[in-house]
């Protein structure tokens, strides 16, 4: 837009001033990772890696994340599946019902964390009858990721529209066929974008998982929560934290271009 | 007695078999560490070296949370609080321990064996871990003369200089505390234990909880959350525990045990009534009754060692002092947690006790 | 008149390839073609049924339980009809001052969630280059991977005493209910941001120009064009923002001071107290709220941006 | 259906032979949708080879005949033959007609070669084959080297040459297009209106072809429909459409026109019934320059406008008596144009000039 | 700049005198995206009131042309004069000229009436006054009833006559306008030249009117810019533009027409230099029917094509000796073509209409 140079100023000048105060706090992460005091105090006692020693060797750490990756990865997984389902159904048929189906995969993401895990922990221990376990946690992410993704693949198909789906069919393709070659690769950065909001969601979700999480399951945010109650482990858990945000930069910066270069080619 | 009902009896098991190979253990974190966390942290991999029972664990935050998950079955092996242990019991969630497979149950200081917290009826519901009380601490710079009573959180004028700075037990078992309190300087309310609440009682106390209310700056349930506190200034007075006040870097922090007396917590290895692995839960119970292991696990986590023995092995030789392990004239200022319940633990009949339920919800209330 | 005919000068002696004229999709497709139901039904019937069997029995479950009691020694629910839970909730005074308090909380941190995000994203979506537009997207997206906990307990360390905060001459409001909403407004930002921005990428530049065009000054066409264009994005963010804020019960217990909120009364009831049909009733505060916000919002579009 | 021009005889002339042997024959075609009856019953046999035209307003119905040939969308009512099959009830991937959309619809993950060849390669010929083929086909549409480009490195036109190849590689025997260059600009259309046409030629394939632009129509196509709300208002080859529009609408529509309503008539021609005459049949003369003769209609006017055409001149006149009439003067040896605004003129037609229209239906 | 034909007299006749009094004076402006130089030295004054087209092919820099004005883009190098003042830095809202957008840039969160109103709305004009006005201006472009739709309940004409409507209620000296027309269909857009041009004679506004459409510019306009990659190519009335093409450029881009190379030229009319001729100059003869003045040139062709016009027949030939033509055969009376596909004939066409082309820049 043309705005003035004045009002361009302040603009940059309130988000980068915003965004540097975003980054304060992960400052202070840092800077605790090398503070000697275990109870993440201010201003630093000094600088020590001996907490990056102790992390580097942290099995349960290792753990943690791994089945974080794993929980984010099959929720992820699942609500892609879902909700790729769910938007075709909602974006290429009408049918009756339509609008309440619509709300309904929203609720979970719209009601408060604790409501979605005591429902589903109660769900699943009194009315299933199965106990908790990562599965529990996978399936209580992915019902509150699907919208994700279903809200990123309807928006595409409507932008896509039907042409070349017709097109396809008028060259001699089946309904599958038609899906395969030409929907699902018109999908692909609403997949991306979706999955990479869902796969977010899973990996930093504590309530849910608090309740739903059976034993021996430690995500990632559980670890932290347990090792922020044990002495000695809170530099730890600062890290921890420190490196997920410096290898979180590597998808989030894939995922930007491959999207971008996907919408380029649009 | 605190009753299971005649039917749903337990009898404890009279020997042992095969071990199963894999045992699962509920505990406070800090209690099962088999190094994964710290690889100099680890008492675990002992165990299932000697066992080849394979240790899968899940800590709690709470002991009312360790209630819920004990209840899905999937736990042999549970560490209870004394506010949990009745409760446990209560619901048939925990099943008649045989001590006498438990060979190092002998070590055992005699005044933790069969406590009120784990026994019911002369039947035993497990063997004890470490224990500990919940002393005041202070911070030296606020007070004029190191403080000796609770009057320090309770008393207004106290408070009053400490105004959004006073902490205390995130709990509804803390409402003990206001209780014992209470006991000692408005002996007119009658309160005999502080566990054994009866209405006008508990209300006594919830007023006097509801004031003190103004004075807090911050309650707490973890560690860190008052380690950091005390570290930064944020709060000066409140409950703690010993092993806070040892993590404190600040030399103007103290530690009291104050005249009135302490509530406390000794917690209880439990056996679940679901368990499907008895005798690797046996040997577990064992195992963490060994004087080193015991040594590990309760210095690792702050509290008094169960037995003369542990405090041979020690890694800090000072622990055992600094924590009154044994000190039976200690324990004896000391009320250990318990779960109330409708019946009057003190023994009244007269009058029907408040339970932890209302506990709870008057707690709700404290909090506003 | 002569109705003309095309010549048909041997074209229609043409030969084709056989394998053009081959049917080529397998009979399933066809059938997939001819029946629009059971295509519908194939793509609804597995969300549907998780939706359903998963969230919906959940849900339902938890407000059959809300009207049951749970017995205080062998704490078993107690499986007879009761309005008791519910009358707590209105008889107590602190029910009605917590949800008062949580809703205040989550306003606030919306508001302000939503008058940060708009000049951001403004910013990002409007004047920055494309270039500089993905930097600051990853700039954006960069400290959600920052877990949740670490950046509330950096927020605990930032307040504190003689903190960063303090430090810095900006003083520190302490541990309370502005710190619960400083903090959560701060963790929320990013889920704010993104479809405000995603809504001003699809304002097209052009309407902007033309409310210049037509005299209006910046001011006059953020308010009269940008702002209007912006409610379902705006919406959308604020949904999350105000939800995520409602159900935290982490943050104010780390940052909040001696203040409770709704989602400790039903964490407390839920996973400590162990009273699940309390906790239950507890949760239909916020469940009505959100229904009644959602049903309010739904027209406008919002929900789609989510 | 009841026009009354010869015309219509063909739109008429149904029967079950033709159905047989036509490349396509609808028969009493209906599209309802909800309220509005989108095709509202037609009857159409398109010849093996033919080059046919849809002509007509926006709404009138065209695409969606298009789309019931197609088979994206199914009939009301009705029966749609292909070469002497009904196949009324096929999904489109069964049909043998192919489509070239308005938008092209060109797949953009992928390459224009690959676009090409995807009709092969969902029939499952070979890589190999199918290369070979899609690139003759490109080479057929002269965009020979542009195979490795994506579809959004590609102009307009070019694009539209794409979609034809990725049409013709089929080798199908009709060849469905609608507005194939409505995206285009003037320029580009009138070049691609010649290469379609050759193609056409060359190819010998039947071309069903949507349009709303007259001029297109005219120029192309062996036989013209003109369409009004889901009708076919007339049926007939360029010159037919043109110089004996069967009603008013279709003279209205198709070119521009001066029409005579039946008062005027009666006046001028001393018949009571709508007339029509096109504007490069009037002559603009000096006032009352020549004689009148039997043959020839006179009238006074005066000059409203006069627009440069390149080509010609548009003129707008408005008689003694009110009339609007507008005339074409075209390059016949002279640069300037005889009428000036505001010049008071005679304007000049043969009375054979002027045709008779059907009652508007 | 070095054109040597007449009209472009009017390109280079800039002084300052003339950017005091014109309403739009353009003086050196550039505007460079990165490399690309959009719009590489331009000078222009456009008078009150006139219709001013800039025609050219996409990319050729009209709408940056016409941004610089609105002040939506900021000049590179040169100035903007307005009505006598040098608004090269201001504001778009401090410069009284109002853009009509090619996608119409409707509001789509307001009403058509307030969208109108919109102009008067952030002038502070108060809501009676600026609703009674809005109204006007809908009943000027002939969309009174609409005023409550929204946007997106209208059709693209009714569109374009609501941003039309939006403009001028706001009684601008200048309104520019980028491709208005380049939505709608060949129909409506017709009708829509008509209304525009009546609007804009009877508000007595200057026009600044984008196309590619050839044919529209002349239509419509009292001058053309012809562009061609960031410069004006030639400068002039629609007369001088299609009869006196500056360049070869020029004479293919707008209108068709019949060019000659060089060498052709050399052998045709004895001048070594490029000459063009329009196709509605050629006449079509049986073989040698007539003898040859020497005013005339006269070509023996083979008709390669007779395509049906209705005004008219376009017929393309080529000549014995390889030579590609376009000759217009208008309606003469008589319906028929002379010529016909494969029919060998004789083309003529005056010397005087052959028109010499500068050597292309
Ligand atoms: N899917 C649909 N649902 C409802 N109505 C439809 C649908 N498709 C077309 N119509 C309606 O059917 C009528 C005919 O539409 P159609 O698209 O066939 O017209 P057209 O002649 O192709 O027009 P255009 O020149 O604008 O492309 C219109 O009134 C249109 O609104
Ligand atoms: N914002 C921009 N950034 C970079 N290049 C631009 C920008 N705007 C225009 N251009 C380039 O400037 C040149 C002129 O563009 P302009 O839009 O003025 O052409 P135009 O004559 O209006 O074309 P069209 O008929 O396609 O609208 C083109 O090469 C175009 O790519
Ligand atoms: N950073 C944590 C994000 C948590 C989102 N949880 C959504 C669940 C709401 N029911
Ligand atoms: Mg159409
Ligand atoms: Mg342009």
């Amino acid at each position: 837009m043309n705005l003035s140079r004045t009002a361009r100023r302040m603009l940059a000048g309130l988000t980068f001033g915003v965004l540097a105060l975003i980054y304060v706090p992960l400052l202070v992460v840092v800077a605790n990772s090398v503070n000697p005091s275990q109870s993440m105090t201010w201003p630093l006692d000094g600088v020590t890696f001996e907490w990056w020693r102790r992390a580097a060797d942290s099995v349960g750490a290792r753990d943690a994340l791994v089945t974080s990756l794993q929980v984010a990865a099959a929720a992820t997984a699942i609500a892609l599946l879902l909700g790729t389902l769910l938007a075709l159904a909602l974006q290429r048929y009408s049918f009756f019902g339509k609008h309440s189906v619509n709300l309904l995969v929203i609720l979970p993401i719209a009601l408060p964390g604790v409501v979605t895990g005591i429902a589903l922990s109660n769900g699943f221990r009194t009315i299933l009858g199965v106990d908790l376990s990562i599965w529990t946690i996978i399936i209580a992410h992915a019902t509150f990721c699907i919208v994700t993704v279903s809200n990123n693949v309807q928006a595409r198909l409507r932008r896509m529209g039907t042409s070349l789906e017709e097109a396809s069919a008028d060259l001699g393709a089946g309904v599958l066929t038609t899906f395969r070659l030409v929907t699902l690769p018109q999908m692909r950065s609403a997949l991306l974008a979706g999955g990479m909001l869902a796969f977010a969601l899973s990996f930093d979700e504590i309530i849910v998982t608090t309740f739903t999480a059976g034993n021996g399951a430690n995500t990632l945010p559980i670890w932290i929560l347990n090792n922020m109650f044990r002495p000695n482990q809170a530099p730890v858990v600062n890290v921890v934290a420190v490196v997920l945000i410096i290898f979180s930069t590597i998808p989030v910066w894939l995922a930007q271009r491959l999207s971008s270069d996907v919408e380029a080619v649009r | 007695g605190c009753g299971s009902d005649e039917d749903k009896e337990t009898d404890a098991v009279e020997e042992l078999g095969e071990m199963e190979g894999q045992v699962s253990i509920l505990a406070w974190p800090g209690y099962v560490e088999d190094g994964s966390n710290d690889p100099k942290v680890d008492w675990v991999t002992a165990f299932e070296k000697d066992t080849g029972c394979e240790v899968t664990s899940k800590v709690y935050g709470t002991s009312d949370e360790a209630l819920n998950l004990a209840k899905t079955g999937d736990y042999d092996v549970i560490a209870a609080s004394g506010d949990l242990s009745l409760r446990l019991i209560a619901s048939d969630e925990a099943q008649e321990v045989n001590t006498d497979l438990v060979p190092n149950y002998e070590n055992v200081f005699d005044f933790l064996k069969d406590s009120e917290w784990n026994t019911v009826d002369g039947v035993n519901y497990g063997v004890p871990h470490g224990y500990g009380a919940n002393l005041l601490m202070y911070n030296e710079k606020n007070f004029d003369s190191a403080p000796t009573s609770w009057g320090a959180v309770f008393d207004t004028e106290e408070l009053e200089r400490n105004k959004g700075k006073v902490t205390a037990y995130d709990s509804p078992i803390y409402i003990a505390d206001a209780a014992l309190y209470l006991m000692k300087t408005q002996p007119d309310l009658g309160i005999e234990n502080p566990y054994a609440l009866d209405e006008e009682q508990l209300d006594a106390a919830v007023a006097l909880l509801k004031e003190q209310r103004k004075y807090v700056g911050e309650y707490w349930s973890d560690y860190l959350k008052e380690i950091q506190a005390f570290e930064t200034g944020d709060s000066v007075v409140g409950t703690t525990w010993q092993v806070i006040k040892n993590n404190i870097k600040n030399a103007d922090v103290q530690v009291t045990l104050p005249t009135e007396g302490a509530t406390a917590w000794n917690d209880t290895w439990m056996l679940s009534s679901q368990s499907e692995n008895p005798n690797c839960a046996y040997a577990w119970m064992d195992y963490i009754l060994t004087p080193k292991a015991n040594a590990q696990a309760t210095e690792y986590f702050g509290e008094a060692p169960n037995s003369p023995a542990a405090c041979e092995e020690t890694a800090d030789p000072n622990h055992c002092e600094t924590f009154h392990a044994g000190d039976e004239e200690y324990a004896e200022q000391l009320w250990f947690w318990r779960t109330p319940i409708k019946e009057c633990l003190d023994g009244r009949t007269d009058v029907e006790c408040t339970d932890y339920a209302q506990w709870t919800q008057a707690w709700t209330e404290i909090k506003g | 008149m002569a109705t003309s005919t095309p010549a048909a000068d041997g074209r229609t002696g043409r030969t084709t390839d056989p394998a053009l004229r081959a049917p080529v999709a397998r009979p399933g497709s066809r059938l997939l073609h001819r029946l629009v139901w059971l295509r519908l039904g194939l793509l609804l019937s597995a969300p549907l049924a998780w939706m359903l069997l998963i969230y919906v029995v959940a849900l339902a479950a938890l407000l059959i339980t809300s009207l049951w009691s749970v017995d205080s020694l062998s704490s078993e629910i107690d499986r007879t009809w009761t309005l008791d839970n519910f009358r707590t909730l209105v008889e107590n005074q602190v029910y009605r001052d917590v949800t008062v308090r949580t809703i205040g909380v989550a306003l606030a941190v919306t508001v302000i969630d939503v008058a940060i995000a708009l000049p951001i994203a403004f910013y990002m979506a409007k004047v920055a280059s494309p270039r500089l537009r993905r930097m600051l997207v990853v700039a954006v997206l960069t400290p959600l991977w920052a877990s949740y906990l670490v950046k509330v307990f950096a927020w605990r360390v930032v307040l504190s005493e003689g903190g960063p905060a303090e430090w810095s001459g900006l003083g520190s409001p302490g541990y309370g209910l502005t710190a619960v909403v400083i903090t959560q407004a701060y963790i929320w930002l990013p889920y704010v941001i993104l479809p405000v921005f995603a809504a001003l990428e699809r304002v097209p530049d052009s309407l902007l120009e033309a409310a210049g065009d037509l005299g209006a000054n910046s001011g006059m066409v953020l308010r009269s064009v940008v702002l209007p264009l912006l409610v379902p994005g705006i919406l959308a963010g604020g949904i999350f923002a105000f939800s995520l804020t409602m159900g935290d019960y982490i943050t104010v217990n780390i940052v909040g001071g001696a203040n409770q909120m709704l989602g400790n009364l039903v964490f407390v009831n839920a996973g400590a107290a162990n009273n699940l049909p309390l906790a239950a009733a507890i949760a239909m505060i916020p469940i009505v709220v959100m229904v009644v916000l959602l049903a309010a919002i739904r027209r406008t579009g919002a929900l789609e941006n989510l | 259906m009841s026009l009354p021009t010869g015309a219509d005889a063909s739109t008429v002339a149904t029967s079950g032979d033709a159905a047989a042997t036509a490349a396509i024959s609808l028969r009493g075609l209906r599209k309802q949708f909800g309220d509005v009856a989108a095709v509202d019953g037609v009857d159409l046999d398109i010849a093996d080879g033919e080059f046919f035209s849809m002509l007509g307003p926006s709404g009138s119905g065209k695409t969606t005949v298009l789309r019931l040939i197609a088979g994206f969308e199914t009939a009301t009512a009705g029966t749609v033959w292909l070469g002497g099959t009904d196949v009324t009830r096929a999904a489109p991937f069964e049909r043998d007609v192919h489509t070239v959309f308005q938008d092209y619809a060109l797949f953009p993950h992928m390459s224009v070669l690959d676009n090409v060849a995807y009709g092969l390669r969902v029939r499952g010929i070979g890589r190999k084959d199918r290369r070979g083929r899609a690139e003759q086909a490109l080479d057929t549409v002269r965009l020979g080297q542009l195979g490795g480009r994506r579809p959004h490195q590609l102009s307009g036109g070019q694009r539209q040459r794409v979609a034809l190849a990725r049409a013709i590689v089929l080798e199908p025997r009709v060849l469905l297009l609608d507005e194939p260059l409505g995206a285009l600009d003037l320029k580009l259309r009138e070049q691609m209106q010649v290469e379609l046409k050759q193609l056409q030629r060359d190819l010998g394939i039947t071309f069903v072809f949507v349009t709303h632009d007259q001029e297109e129509a005219l120029t192309l196509s062996d036989r013209i429909a003109v369409f009004d709300a889901g009708r076919i208002q007339q049926l007939g080859t360029p010159r037919e459409i043109y110089e004996t529009p069967g009603s008013a609408y279709v003279a209205g529509f198709v070119g521009t026109t001066n029409l005579f309503d039946a008062a005027t008539s009666q006046r001028l021609l001393g018949v009571r019934a709508e007339h029509a005459v096109r504007p490069e049949r009037l002559r603009i003369t000096p006032t009352s320059a020549e004689p009148t003769t039997a043959d020839e209609i006179r009238l006074d006017a005066v000059v409203v406008e006069t627009i440069y055409l390149g080509t010609g001149n548009r003129v707008h006149l408005r008689t003694d008596d009110g009339l609007e009439l507008v005339a074409l003067e075209q390059y016949t040896g002279s640069l300037d144009s005889a009428a000036h605004r505001g010049d008071a003129v005679t304007v000049r037609f043969a009375r054979a000039d002027v045709v008779p229209l059907a009652a508007a239906p």
